[in-house]
């Protein structure tokens, strides 16, 4: 079941199989977070991404996800589908499907999975300008590093 | 033997996206040094390690047959 | 525009329709909150749900919600559809979504839309039970009372 | 003449959707206190008024040709 809730895959995304799979009877609220690329960042334009991953161990760590936010939430189930190759703007990189009884544990665990995906998932891009290309680091949003490996490189 | 793959910015840098290195026994930290200096790295610093992919630490052991991964700061989402 | 970004409708909600609705070049982040009918409220078994709505009013209410999230977030586009009439176990309610260059906001931003539509927004929902039915009154997750209209009865 | 909506439990209790109220110039509590007497309401304390889909206090007075909405607590979403 793990293996089909968290994948990476090569063609587009599909939002509504993500939303399905979260999907159930006794679930009041899905969130989904969808991440797309973007045109400009820092002012500088990306003409196109590509996303490279070690494919089994981003797997591996995108249901490690899904077990921490079990742990975390009970009664949250998680769904994770993350693309890799080119991608031109406005593509859609990422889905996080979260479905949970009540609104609040849909939107807390669904933060959260973005939080780690983009520190302990074995996923790189790398942003295609006029000038150049470059394989991105650390673009971690937030200063505080939470819990759990990794633990000081990122 | 060590297989070891490489990703992203160090799988260009060092050229290939995989290599076997003829060592048993050694720690992340020796592995790295070693492979810094045969393909020419310029830093394995900022690069995690993982272990038959579970993350490790750089005074980790690796036996024969083991996959090595070098993981730089992820950047996926 | 704002009339198009903000519905209430009687037929099933096509999910991806109001996510393309948001979707933007300069936009990395969309996040949707999908309100589907839960099974069991409480221990209590719903076998359906009716919504009624005073409908010029509440697309008027969905569209200063928008307003109101362009003000607290000036980069953040919502795009809100509300649907009435019976709805069963699983069928979708409401849907949100949010886009914004940066992730933190369209959470935000989301979670903002859901908490003021359960104050403003004339809407109401009628449970249909084996052992009966009732028009359901607040039902605020959350305590306090944040500014704005209405001010006291909620 | 005042235009009154119902909504909701109010509208099952009053058993119409609408009525027209041949008053002008009274407040919203006043109207209130007509229309729960006539319509036989069990309570409209809980209950918002809006004035052509706008909030409005009890104090608000009513003007003729005005649409008044009972809102019962809201539960969509």
């Amino acid at each position: 079941m793990n293996q089909h809730l968290f994948e990476v895959v090569n063609q587009p995304i599909a939002v509504d199989e993500i939303i399905k799979k979260v999907s159930r009877r006794d679930a009041g609220a899905i969130t989904t977070f969808i991440g797309t690329v973007r045109e400009f960042t820092k002012g500088k334009k990306t003409l196109s991404l590509e996303y490279q991953a070690y494919v089994p161990m981003a797997v591996k760590m995108l249901s490690q996800i899904g077990d921490e936010i079990k742990e975390k939430w009970p009664d949250a189930l998680t769904a994770i589908t993350h693309r890799i190759g080119k991608l031109d703007i406005t593509e859609v990189a990422v889905v996080i499907a979260v479905s949970s009884p009540h609104r609040k544990t849909a939107y807390e665990a669904n933060e959260y999975a973005i939080e780690r995906i983009k520190q302990i998932v074995p996923i790189w891009k790398k942003e295609f300008w006029e000038d150049g290309t470059k394989w991105i680091g650390d673009q971690l949003e937030t200063k505080e590093y939470p819990e759990g490996k990794p633990s000081k490189e990122m | 033997m060590i297989n070891v793959l490489f990703f992203a910015a160090i799988r260009e840098e060092a050229g290939v996206e995989q290599v076997t290195v003829d060592k048993q026994d050694i720690t992340v930290k020796e592995l790295k040094e070693y492979v810094q200096k045969t393909y020419k790295l310029s830093s394995l610093k900022q690069t995690m390690t993982a272990v038959n992919e579970e993350f490790v630490t750089d005074d980790e052991t690796i036996g024969t047959g083991d996959t090595v991964a070098f993981i730089p700061p992820v950047s996926g989402g």
